[in-house]
């Protein structure tokens, strides 16, 4: 009785703060709750010793392999900061006080956006989405992944936002992660035993909750080179024009020979426990030069592949409603973009 | 006499009347008669009323005099924002 | 309680203050700098009232740590004013009837001189979009708007 | 517009000069409510409820006395006893005594030296709850069966019969109903709802209290009325009022929240507890929104009768409204405000207050009236749309005008909405042609005004400088409203008049800036106070002059002769009179305590173009117009100000707005993110026009503008949405989720 009691008053914050970090559910409060139950007990058992524990060490590591050491090093509960505009939230609402911060903005190159010999980009794990809406190339290239990174909060959050933080925070509904998956961009993922690649679509286990291991973090994510006739696009449906989370989002990128699609990823994003690739909906478009029997299928595709919950931020059957016109509109601008219209 | 208009609510309070007669001369003496002669509205008076003479709502015990060609009408008390 | 030594520049000069390691920036311009002009509205980067620029951007000084201050340039509302000589936006507030409570004021004046120092001559979608993490509850943003515009004119204008 | 002809009767009313606390607020200099330090000062953190509706078993607070650094807690056996009425609902609201009333109640409080060990003790603070079954919406509160949230809170209006969670009811009318809707060519009934909304001011509620064991104590408080801040505290603690000393800050914000306490007591509790350390108590943006004051959820009927003319002939209104855990739902203001634009033959008015497991609700800008305005503007409507009538010829047809019966009894002074009807038909937003998708809604909306206790005192500077003390704080520019009216009475530049907002131990009561009062009642009663200074200035030329002092008159800043009988002598200026007003008989000054008479009511029309897109029940504000009589406009700037920022408010409440519970009845949305209140990119310019029909209750003709414009954008956008798709939503917000199934079931 008494950890739960201990935990009742707070265990609302908790719900509520994680609602607002990443539109989360049960999955992520409960998981959580957990957390601090064992907190709670190790706090009682030793409060004096705790009381001091509670002020939070921060470290500010040269290297990734260093975070990744400190990290599988650590005893309580850990979180990386890189633009911190979901940790610092979660940290307001009394959610989570880590033990250990490990920031990793000091680590060399981890805010450049760099170029691979084959044309690719690799975007350092603390560039924020201020600086990717400033560089030209990638927004030539990649424009429906800015699209979606610049979504992420305000100005003020665009300042800070990462594209990794994004994807650890595992919200189904974030914005930048559609983009990435439909550009079929992988993670540099780091840990004590090496640097391996993850395709960014492997990585959301569930709202608020990513396929990475004690020790692993995030070095960069890589986008593809942008073929010739590719084009991408990112829009998502919220009740105010900013300031809010998806309710509803869709990625679409593709390319196109002539007037006809020849490859193309579709993803969603907030209509199911994470965002979600539907080959079935790309399949619906490529070979197609998009005409209404193609987007009658896209948009059939999508409706069937969306799996929402109902919640405060709207019905599923509202969310399957949207995402076909998402899915229409997604697919037309990327399309336009592919054929270098401008849009 | 003053004719003191009531909401239709207060109704069985007094005896069915909507619109009461009372001696008066200021709007405190007007409450005073009123509770004196219907008790019954003495704790809705002590909730707090608004009272509105010639169309200005005024606070309920003032001196404010009153005769028998003031339009009296009790509301239920203002509040602003 | 253990705390950590952050040096720092606020409005061009070097400070230090002692931040412990849950501190935000916020807390530390507040209650370690008495630099009480930023405001806390939310405390979740919703509502722009904590915004100050670091190394010249336009952040939430309630989403960064005090000690990830260490060694940057903040920039906060009362560096804003050259002395005596207001800023151009702080004159347009005043003369637009820009501010009523004025709770939001340097949140949205300290943004919105970034986003002039980016694009000097902002539609006004643009500045609403720019504002739009900046929530003000009095003025319906309406004179805000134009103030910012009437600021950026004069300002181009004097350039 | 009229105001220009009016203009020149005045050399201040109606310019615009920079707001004398301008400087302070655009350098971050004003301090407001969290921007106080104090030597030796503690930060306090409240323990809340996650329960909606639960026994409190039991509370331990032995961890968190353990903890380093904390130094006071208190829970509900550290307050008085006995308390009845209104104080016992603002100390158990204050702090939970045998159960938790909402998500959010405050069960316990601590004090520490940091406000990170406040609120690490907080957590370790062990509450062991039993749960109980809980009530949101008000007509489930008001059915049978329903969880019974307090036995025997029911006033003594409350019919037998009821729920026990019906607290409140009224009824009022007149005419016969029947006999007037059988006139009628159409008859038309529905129901309409609104849900519950917060003021959403940016401020969150702070505090720094300090009680002594004797019973002394000072606060400083972001508030629209300290004197209530006192007499609340000092109920709620059982001290002597006169012995606490309360200082409003500058307020960020209040629409109404700030009218009342919420966890103020607290800080003077632990303050008290902790031997007399200052306790400074911040809220959290969730705490704002959890456990201060929102609006009351209305769940409405309406039914009225219209001839094919467009004559409205009787009409019926059945309110019912949650105002939380405790009485005072503005069900009754609501019902007085609904009909109040309209001359109605036969009028029935019912209305219900309902206890419900949501915080105590506290007054939000014109309370009440934006409910009633959504059932019946919208309502007449929809009625227009089945007669193919001119929505705004039939609210003309109908309109009050002066000197007509009210809705609610009384008869109407000089009131201006038949003025303000003309003004807005005529405006351009009227004619601009719409688009596929796009609709025009225009809503009429009222509100009374108020005058209040009130206590203004006026000090003449030796330089002739003059100094004005008002209890209601500024919340929007009423320092520059004041410096006007004080440079217009007195004849001297608006620069020489120095407004400040005086603590409680400087003046007699008053009551908060609420009921759109502070121009007005602040503004007559420092006009008396000014007369008074002015007298006394003219008795001192009169000893000078040796002639009688009522052969003196004031004149442009000065004191002349009234007349020629009365002698030849120069002006004597204030700053002569100031000079030597210590050897002629001692500082000059002037006061004035009343509660002002004369309460002006302001109307008001506002019209919106809106675009919805029918895939997604987006809808998009293309174009607003406020237009509201001022009576007069002091200074115009800050008055368009009200008009827009209440018809955004408005907006807001119509759109996207709205308190989310879910089955446990928690709070879903607690924070900016998921309380949408509207951002800049959202909307347009808000166009307004300023009416003046001169207030004849003011002497300078104001009415108070601050309220009447966050009521008719309800109606009018639910108007403007029917317009552009067919689809009527009378249940707000209109969130796409609605409307997109509203448009796919037309």
């Amino acid at each position: 009785m008494s950890v739960s009691a201990l935990l009742t008053p707070w265990f609302q914050r908790r719900c509520v703060s994680f609602v607002l970090v990443c539109g989360s559910t049960i999955a992520l409060w409960v998981d959580l709750h957990l957390t601090f139950g064992q907190r709670k007990c190790i706090h009682k058992e030793h409060r004096f010793q705790k009381l001091q524990g509670i002020c939070m060490n921060y470290h500010s590591p040269s290297s990734f392999a260093d975070a990744a050491r400190i990290a599988a090093q650590a005893t309580g509960i850990t979180r990386y900061l890189a633009g911190g505009t979901d940790v610092l939230v979660q940290m307001r609402a009394g959610a989570v006080t880590p033990d250990d911060i490990i920031d990793i903005k000091n680590i060399a190159g981890v805010h450049d956006i760099s170029r691979t010999a084959d044309g690719g980009f690799v975007i350092g794990a603390a560039v924020s989405g201020a600086q990717m809406g400033a560089h030209a190339d990638l927004c030539a290239a990649w424009p429906g992944v800015v699209e979606g990174i610049e979504l992420v909060g305000s100005t003020q959050v665009q300042g800070r936002a990462t594209l990794t933080g994004n994807l650890c925070n595992g919200s189904p509904a974030a914005d930048s992660v559609p983009g990435l998956v439909a550009a079929g961009a992988v993670a540099q993922v780091v840990n004590a035993s090496g640097t391996r690649d993850v395709p960014i679509e492997d990585i959301p286990a569930g709202p608020g909750r990513a396929n990475l291991a004690k020790g692993d973090v995030i070095a960069s994510i890589t986008l593809p080179a942008r073929a010739t006739g590719g084009g991408d696009a990112y829009m998502r449906f919220t009740p105010r024009t900013e300031m809010d989370i998806a309710v509803v989002g869709c990625s679409i990128s593709l390319t196109v020979d002539g007037d006809t699609i020849t490859s193309a990823r579709v993803a969603l994003g907030a209509v199911a426990p994470t965002v979600v690739l539907v080959p079935t909906a790309a399949d619906a478009i490529i070979g197609t030069s998009l005409d209404d029997a193609a987007i009658d299928a896209l948009v059939a595709a999508v409706t069937a592949a969306a799996k929402p919950i109902s919640d405060k931020r709207g019905s599923a059957e509202f969310r399957k409603d949207v995402v076909g016109v998402l899915a229409k509109r997604v697919a037309k601008k990327a399309y336009a973009r592919a054929k270098g219209e401008a849009v | 006499m003053v004719k003191v208009n009531l909401w239709s609510g207060l109704r069985h309070f007094t005896d069915g009347q909507v619109v009461v007669e009372v001696e008066a001369q200021t709007i405190g003496h007007m409450i005073d008669a009123l509770v004196g002669k219907y008790p019954g509205l003495g704790p809705i008076f002590e909730g707090g009323i608004s009272v509105a003479v010639d169309g200005d709502i005024v606070p309920p015990d003032t001196s404010k005099p009153i005769d028998d060609s003031s339009e009296i009408y009790l509301l239920q008390q203002m509040k602003g924002g | 309680m253990s705390k950590v030594h952050v040096s720092t520049t606020v409005n061009g000069e070097p400070v230090e203050f002692l931040a412990d390691t849950r501190d935000t920036l916020l807390d530390s311009l507040r209650d370690s700098l008495g630099l009480t002009g930023t405001k806390e509205g939310c405390g979740t980067g919703d509502c722009g009232a904590c915004s100050v620029t670091v190394d010249g951007t336009l952040v939430c000084s309630c989403l960064m740590l005090g000690v990830e201050a260490q060694g940057k340039k903040i920039e906060t509302i009362e560096g804003m004013a050259n002395g005596a000589e207001l800023h151009p936006l702080q004159r347009k507030f005043i003369e637009h009837a820009a501010l009523q409570c004025g709770f939001c004021t340097p949140g949205i004046l300290v943004a919105s001189k970034a986003l002039l120092e980016k694009n000097n001559n902002p539609t006004e979608e643009q500045v609403r979009y720019w504002l739009a993490g900046n929530l003000c509850r009095c003025t319906g943003y309406d004179k805000i708007i134009r103030a910012v515009m009437d600021a950026a004119a004069e300002m181009r204008g004097a350039a | 517009m009229a105001k220009d002809t009016n203009m020149s009767d005045f050399r201040w009313i109606g310019t615009r000069p920079d707001r004398p606390d301008g400087l302070d607020k655009v350098t971050g200099r004003a301090r407001y409510g969290a921007d106080i330090q104090a030597a030796n000062m503690l930060h306090a953190a409240v323990v809340r409820s996650p329960h909606a509706h639960a026994r409190i078993v039991k509370i331990d607070t032995s961890k968190a006395e353990a903890l380093d650094g904390v130094k006071a807690i208190v829970t509900r056996a550290d307050f008085p006893t006995g308390l009845t009425g209104e104080d016992w609902d603002l100390q158990e609201n204050t702090m939970a005594g045998e159960r938790a009333l909402y998500d959010g109640h405050a069960v316990a409080a601590v004090a520490a030296t940091s406000a990170h060990i406040a609120r690490d003790a907080a957590k370790l603070i062990e509450v062991e709850y039993e749960i109980l079954p809980h009530v949101i919406h008000v007509d489930d509160a008001m059915a049978e069966g329903a969880p019974v949230i307090r036995e025997g809170a029911a006033g003594p209006a409350v019919p037998p019969g009821l729920h026990p969670n019906v607290v409140g009811y009224t009824e009022f009318g007149h005419g016969d109903v029947a006999a007037e809707m059988a006139k009628a060519d159409l008859v038309m009934e529905r129901s309409y709802k609104t849900e519950a909304t917060h003021q959403g001011y940016i401020e969150p509620h702070a505090c720094m209290g300090q009680l002594g064991s004797d019973g002394k104590g000072e606060m400083w408080v972001c508030t629209q009325g300290h004197w209530y801040i006192r007499k609340m505290c000092a109920a709620v603690l059982g001290l002597e009022t006169a012995q606490l000393r309360v200082t409003a800050s500058e307020i960020g914000g209040g629409f109404g929240g700030k009218t009342t306490i919420f966890m103020e007591p607290l800080s003077l509790a632990l303050s008290r507890k902790a031997g007399g350390r200052p306790v400074k108590l911040v809220m959290s943006r969730s705490e704002v929104l959890r456990a201060t004051g929102p609006t009351a959820s209305a769940s409405m009927d309406v039914k009225m009768g219209m001839t094919k003319d467009g004559k409205i002939t009787a009409a019926t209104a059945n309110f019912r409204m949650q105002g939380g855990a405790f009485p005072g739902s503005p069900y009754d203001m609501a019902l007085y405000c609904a009909f109040a634009p309209y001359q109605i033959p036969a009028l029935h008015h019912v209305g219900y207050d309902v206890l419900a497991n949501r915080p105590k609700c506290a007054a939000y800008r014109a309370p009440g009236s934006p409910m009633g305005a959504f059932a019946v503007e919208s309502l007449i409507d929809e009625m227009c749309a089945e007669l193919g009538l001119d929505p705004m010829e039939v609210r003309i047809k109908n309109g009050s005008k002066s000197g007509d019966k009210a809705s609610y009894g009384p008869t109407f002074g000089v009131i201006g909405l038949e003025e303000t009807l003309v003004a807005t038909k005529a405006h351009s937003n009227m004619s601009v042609p719409l688009g596929p998708n796009q609709g025009r809604g225009i809503a009429a909306g009222y509100w009374f005004n108020h005058g209040g206790e009130t206590s203004v005192s006026v000090a003449l500077s030796e330089d002739g400088t003059v100094q004005v003390s008002v209890g209601t704080p500024d919340v929007g520019g009423s320092r520059a409203s004041m410096a006007l009216m004080a440079a217009e009475t007195l004849g001297i530049p608006y620069e020489n008049v120095r407004v400040n907002i005086a603590e409680t131990g400087a003046l007699g009561v008053n009551e908060p800036t609420h009921g759109s009062r502070a121009t007005f009642a602040s503004g007559k009663a420092m006009h008396g106070a000014l007369t008074q200074a002015i007298n006394e200035m003219c008795k001192r030329a009169a000893a000078k002059w040796k002639i009688d002092p009522e052969a003196v008159e004031w004149k442009d800043g000065a004191a002349v002769p009234a007349g020629p009988n009365a002698g030849q002598f120069p002006p004597m200026t204030i700053e002569q009179i100031a000079k030597k007003m210590g050897s002629t008989g001692g500082p000059i000054s002037g006061h004035h305590e009343s509660v002002p008479g004369g309460v002006g009511a302001s109307f008001g029309a506002h019209v919106v173009d809106v675009e919805v897109d029918p895939e997604t029940g987006h809808t998009k504000i293309l174009r607003y117009l406020v237009v509201q009589d001022a009576g007069r406009a002091i200074h115009p700037s800050y008055v368009e100000g009200q008009y827009q920022g209440g018809a955004v408010q408005g907006i807001g409440w119509a759109l996207n707005e709205e308190y989310i519970y879910d089955d446990m009845g928690r709070l879903q949305n607690p924070i900016f993110l998921d309380y949408r209140v509207p951002v800049a990119s959202d909307l347009p310019m808000i166009d307004t026009v300023i009416v003046e029909v001169p207030n004849p209750g003011h002497p300078f003709g104001v009415r108070g503008v601050g309220e009447t414009g966050i009521t008719p954008p309800l109606p009018a956008i639910a108007n403007a949405v029917a317009a552009a798709t067919g689809a009527r939503i009378r249940h707000l917000p209109i969130t796409p989720t609605k409307l997109l199934a509203a448009i796919k079931a037309k």
